[in-house]
């Protein structure tokens, strides 16, 4: 995962004219801009929701059910 | 180990045959000793009566490393793939050698027609050859292909050189081949394409310099 | 941790009154998956879009002989939803003081959300008089694929809306479903300018 | 209708509640699914054997079908693919088990939106009546391949057939809202709906793995849908969204489609890895081995299952530097599927291992998904994946993930719980011989096919005499080997229907724990009446898997017992 993510950015870093691409034939630099940039929106946007979501329950059951957690009981609870 | 189901006849197609038979080694290993290691614990801990079984719940230290030690190592195995990967992707799809000829490849439904430069070594010009169904190339040189569709996706695939391409319509698609086998082999579509899809096929015809010029000198006007 | 290891049993004291814990209430959490979902609808058309606008040959986007957005116009309905969401909020923030309370400024919720669908109509009556249509180019397809959606998107919130109301006017309404409503609703607004700011800007 | 269900516990489900769906009951609901998705099943093997009997003898006049035309070929592929991955896989696993299981192993009385429930099949039944009508509208059902990637899918003058693959596309569409409601539902009734003192940790894996696989679902079904909307448009308004000729982009398509396509495998992945999980700790009589490390291994498998969808673009044109991005993360989501497989096989040491039907299942679905596992990492290795994109190797290879997924997986559960399902027992030997008469054939069908895939044969073809280097007598004999070897599968099918109708109405009673097993559910009645629990639902007192625990007389000890 790290190593990925490291790739990840070195990738994106790099200038496009660095490379040659063989294939790219018809590719706008626009429309692979565009290409990426929506692979990463539409990779990373639900997971960012799923943690959202997950944070928020979290923090919901922190707030709101707090008497009751203490009542069952309060070691390591674990968000899910 | 590919090589010996399709024959070889482009230059990168060992440098592919390569990275199969390596990924082959590493995940074979992985694959029989897992399942040697699967059937022996179903054999060992087989019901038997008066052996019970045992309470394990997996945080043991010595039972854990039984689990870690495999993950680093699918791990380092992993990198290695990938490294071999990237190195063949590399140098099949984005590097491109220094081209000597030139050569359209259109796709249409349901059948490749190709635009070879003529005598002149020069595509785009009055004696270019077109031909439908067979591709006509020299060996020992680097062709560069512009791939094209005229209507829906096409894959231009060569299991010999072990190339396979997409064919966009509206985009011009460019890849690289260099054969250096001579005879005549398949090109299929891989793509489908619609009810022509299973005979869109084509022949490849990878000649000596003398049988292309032949060859050319024939299909001259 | 639990039934774990050293301490492989976990017995409670036999008196503990055990209860079900609902942390986040059964309409809030179904209506945040399903917001999410919807999210990512939206975000799959606008990654279409996007990439349309850049495979525009010579890159000039809206192309040309397409009619011009009315920017000045929308902007004043994207403020009318914008208030519509806040009106929503602060009747979300008086019915957890007394249900009574949120009645007005529910109402001030749906009624600019109904002007915002209605001006919206208005809009695309020009927009089709001036030939953009649907199969006009991608141009027209676009516009009316993410906007229309949208606008799906308010006409059924004004439909719940509706219904909410009713139920808040019985006293039938619980947080639960305030909560999901106002989640929803927020959606559907704060979705707006962006889809302002690709589609229109 | 909903609210008299719940208290009429005097006479069984009516007529409108089984035949017309009207029944709220989420038991109901997970069979109705189940029913459904096998029907469709034998609709998805009848089409398998049609065009199998045709690659195996080109022309052949096959008994049941006639002759294949291309066309028809096209059209059998297509739906076999959208069948078997839509309406099996998807409805037998998630909806079905997730209904059954979900309320009855977290210990509540019903799904937590009950109506939505129903909704939620009827849309399903309404999508799989929409999809079997496209096979009788004009020129029959779609063909362009169950990723219909346009322009073939968009334009009725490229794939002749118009009304076909509109209704295709629609019913894609509404089975996707029905999977929609039903994951909402599984989500939120798994969170708030658990027994009391059960916490996230005592859930059973299953229903962890229902809850992630509905997850990614649903974060990732939404830009296909958009996509489906804009090829819908295309195909009924002649909007141009994925038309070069009018300014789109066909890539776009694969674009979205994939997006969703790829975490799609682990969505099914995940239920069918749970019920292993289940099945092999109550017949090894042992805990699961790390259940914290192997739900560390099902979310690590869920993020990075949104970061590896264009290995299946790598020869589409795409940006081919993206392909090195693509290569590592699909090569990394290696790591946490191996360790869950190391997981389970590590369950099973120091167990006590009964080799039951459903353990049966259990343990080939880990020895041949393995073999679905390895052969993956040739296809997201890009260099290699140049010589075996669509060929008959993905093809082998998948049907070692998705065979082992929805078959083995399905046979698992259903065995299993029957007992739970139906009050009434399966035989064991007639399941014995269907596995056997399964699990063997399978192999010979599709080690064949890796072979032929390695030899260059790709996918979709509906005569291979037009390509000289694929209509060699070797190459052929294999493929009548694998269609031989699947005739053989299909007919052992007769025994397992044999097995569960017989056992359904005749069986012998089936007592509440048969296994002897722990979980929330076999404490309840065998079937569970409306209701599930009677008048006091449980209390859970401890996790899920507390077999062989030392001290105690029992080799098993139940979540509900409080001591």
């Amino acid at each position: 995962m790290n190593a990925a993510r490291v790739l990840l950015v070195a990738f994106l870093a790099s200038p496009t004219t660095a490379w040659a691409c063989a294939v790219c034939g018809g590719f706008s630099d626009d429309e692979k801009g565009a290409y990426i940039g929506t692979t990463a929106l539409l990779s990373f946007l639900p997971l960012g929701l799923i943690f959202g979501g997950v944070y928020y329950v979290y923090r919901a059951s922190q707030t709101h059910v707090t008497p009751m957690l203490e009542r069952t009981e309060s070691s390591d609870r674990s968000p899910q | 180990m590919i090589d010996l189901l399709v024959q070889r006849a482009s230059t990168y197609a060992a440098d592919i045959d390569n990275l199969i038979l390596l990924i082959t080694v590493i995940t074979g290993v992985w694959f029989f000793l897992t399942e040697f290691v699967f059937f022996g614990l179903l054999w060992k801990f087989r019901y038997q009566e008066g052996k019970p079984a045992q309470y394990v719940t997996g945080k043991e230290k010595h039972l854990k490393k039984w689990i870690n030690w495999p993950h680093f190592l699918v791990i380092c195995c992993d990198l290695i793939i990938v490294v071999a990967a990237v190195q063949v992707w590399y140098n099949v799809k984005q590097d491109m050698p220094e081209v000597e000829k030139e050569i359209r490849v259109v796709g249409q439904r349901w059948a490749w027609s190709f635009v070879h430069p003529g005598a002149d070594a020069e595509l785009g010009t009055d004696d270019d050859i077109k031909t439908v169904g067979e591709l006509h190339i020299v060996s020992n040189e680097v062709y560069k292909f512009n791939l094209e569709s005229r209507d829906v996706m096409h894959s231009f695939s060569v299991p010999v050189f072990r190339l396979k391409q997409d064919a966009i319509p509206g985009r011009v698609i460019q890849g690289w081949f260099e054969a250096n086998a001579i005879g005549q082999f398949d090109i299929q579509c891989a793509e489908m394409c619609g009810i022509g899809h299973g005979i869109m096929g084509a022949q490849l015809f990878v000649d000596t310099p003398e049988e292309h010029a032949a060859w050319i000198a024939a299909n001259s006007n | 941790m639990d039934g774990d290891g050293q301490q492989p049993l976990r017995v409670d004291a036999p008196d503990m009154s055990m209860e079900q814990r609902q942390v986040v209430p059964n309409a809030l959490l179904g209506t945040m998956i399903f917001v999410g979902t919807e999210i990512m609808f939206f975000a799959g058309m606008i990654s279409a879009f996007l990439i349309s606008k850049a495979s525009t040959p010579g890159g000039i986007w809206p192309p040309p002989g397409q009619p011009r957005l009315p920017v000045e116009a929308t902007a004043l309905n994207t403020v009318a939803l914008l208030l519509s969401g806040v009106a929503m909020v602060v009747a979300y923030h008086q019915f957890k003081k007394s249900p009574s309370k949120a009645t007005a400024p529910f109402l001030v919720s749906a009624v600019l959300g109904v002007f915002f669908v209605v001006f919206q109509g208005f809009e695309w009556v020009g927009l089709l008089d001036h030939g953009l249509t649907m199969s006009s180019g991608p141009f027209g397809a676009f516009f009316f694929l993410i906007v229309g959606t949208h606008a799906l998107h308010a006409v059924i919130g004004l439909g719940i809306l509706a219904k909410v109301f009713v139920l808040l006017r019985q006293g039938a309404l619980n947080l639960g479903g305030m909560q999901a409503l106002t989640l929803y609703w927020i959606f559907v607004v704060l979705l707006w300018p962006i889809l302002y700011w690709q589609v229109y800007l | 209708m909903s609210a008299t269900a719940h208290d009429d516990h005097h006479h069984g489900p009516t007529f409108a509640e089984i035949w017309l769906l009207q029944s709220t009951d989420h038991k109901m609901i997970g069979k109705q699914y189940m029913f459904i998705g096998m029907f469709m099943g034998l609709i998805g093997a009848y089409f398998a054997y049609a065009f199998r009997m045709q690659l195996a003898f080109p022309g052949v006049n096959v008994p049941g079908f006639g002759t294949v035309s291309p066309l028809e070929y096209n059209a059998l592929v297509t739906n076999h693919g959208t069948i078997m991955i839509f309406w099996v896989a998807m409805p037998v696993l998630i909806a079905a088990f997730g209904n059954f299981l979900i309320p009855l192993m977290i210990g509540c009385d019903d799904m937590v939106f009950p109506r939505l429930n129903r909704l939620s099949v009827q849309i399903f039944l309404a999508s799989a009546i929409v999809l079997i009508a496209s096979f009788f509208v004009h020129n029959g059902g779609f063909g362009g391949a169950w990723t219909a990637y346009p322009p073939l899918s968009a334009k009725a003058e490229y794939n002749l057939t118009p009304l076909g693959s509109t209704l295709w596309l629609l019913a894609v569409v509404l089975e996707f809202a029905a999977f929609l409601i039903g994951g909402i539902n599984f989500i939120t009734t798994a969170m708030n709906a658990r027994a009391p003192g059960m916490k996230a940790l005592d859930v059973p894996m299953v229903v962890w793995m229902i809850c992630i696989a509905s997850l990614l679902f649903m974060a990732s079904v939404g830009p296909l849908v958009a996509g489906a909307v804009m090829l819908l448009f295309d195909q009924v308004l002649g909007t141009g969204f994925f038309d070069p000729d009018k300014g789109g982009g066909p890539v776009l398509w694969q674009h979205l489609f994939w997006f969703f396509g790829h975490p799609e495998v682990y969505v099914v992945l995940l239920p069918a890895c749970g019920i292993t999980a289940e099945i092999i700790t109550v017949f090894s009589r042992k805990k699961l081995f790390a259940y914290k490390t192997i739900l560390y291994t099902v979310i690590g498998t869920g993020v990075l299952s949104f970061f590896v969808w264009a290995h299946h673009q790598f020869i589409s044109g795409i940006d081919p530097r993206m392909a090195n991005v693509f290569t590592i993360t699909t090569v990394l989501i290696s790591i946490p599927i191996a360790e869950m497989m190391f997981l389970f096989i590590a369950t099973l040491y120091g167990g006590s291992i009964r080799f039951t039907t459903p353990m049966l299942w259990a343990l080939s679905f880990i020895a041949e998904f393995l073999i679905g596992g390895v052969t993956g990492i040739f296809l997201g290795s890009s260099g290699a994946d140049i010589y075996f994109h669509d060929t008959y190797f993905v093809l082998a290879h998948f049907h070692y993930t998705f065979f082992p997924i929805a078959i083995i997986g399905t046979f698992a559960a259903l065995t299993f719980w029957f007992p739970k399902m139906f009050g009434r027992m399966m035989n064991d030997t007639l399941g014995k011989i269907h596995f056997w008469g399964t699990i063997i054939p399978f192999n010979f069908i599709f080690i064949p096919l890796f072979y032929l895939g390695a030899a260059g044969q790709h996918r979709r073809i509906y005569n291979f005499n037009h390509y000289p280097q694929l209509a060699t007598p070797d190459l052929q004999a294999l493929r009548v080997l694998a269609t031989v070897s699947l005739l053989v599968m299909l007919s052992f099918q007769a025994v397992f229907i044999y097995n569960m109708l017989y056992s359904m109405f005749r069986g012998k009673k089936a007592p509440n724990n048969p296994w002897n097993a722990n979980t929330l559910e076999w404490s309840c009645p065998s079937p569970p009446p409306h209701g599930n629990f009677g008048d006091e639902l449980p209390n859970c007192y401890r996790g899920p898997y507390e077999y062989s625990v030392p001290g105690r007389d029992e080799d098993f000890w139940p979540q509900n017992l409080p001591n």
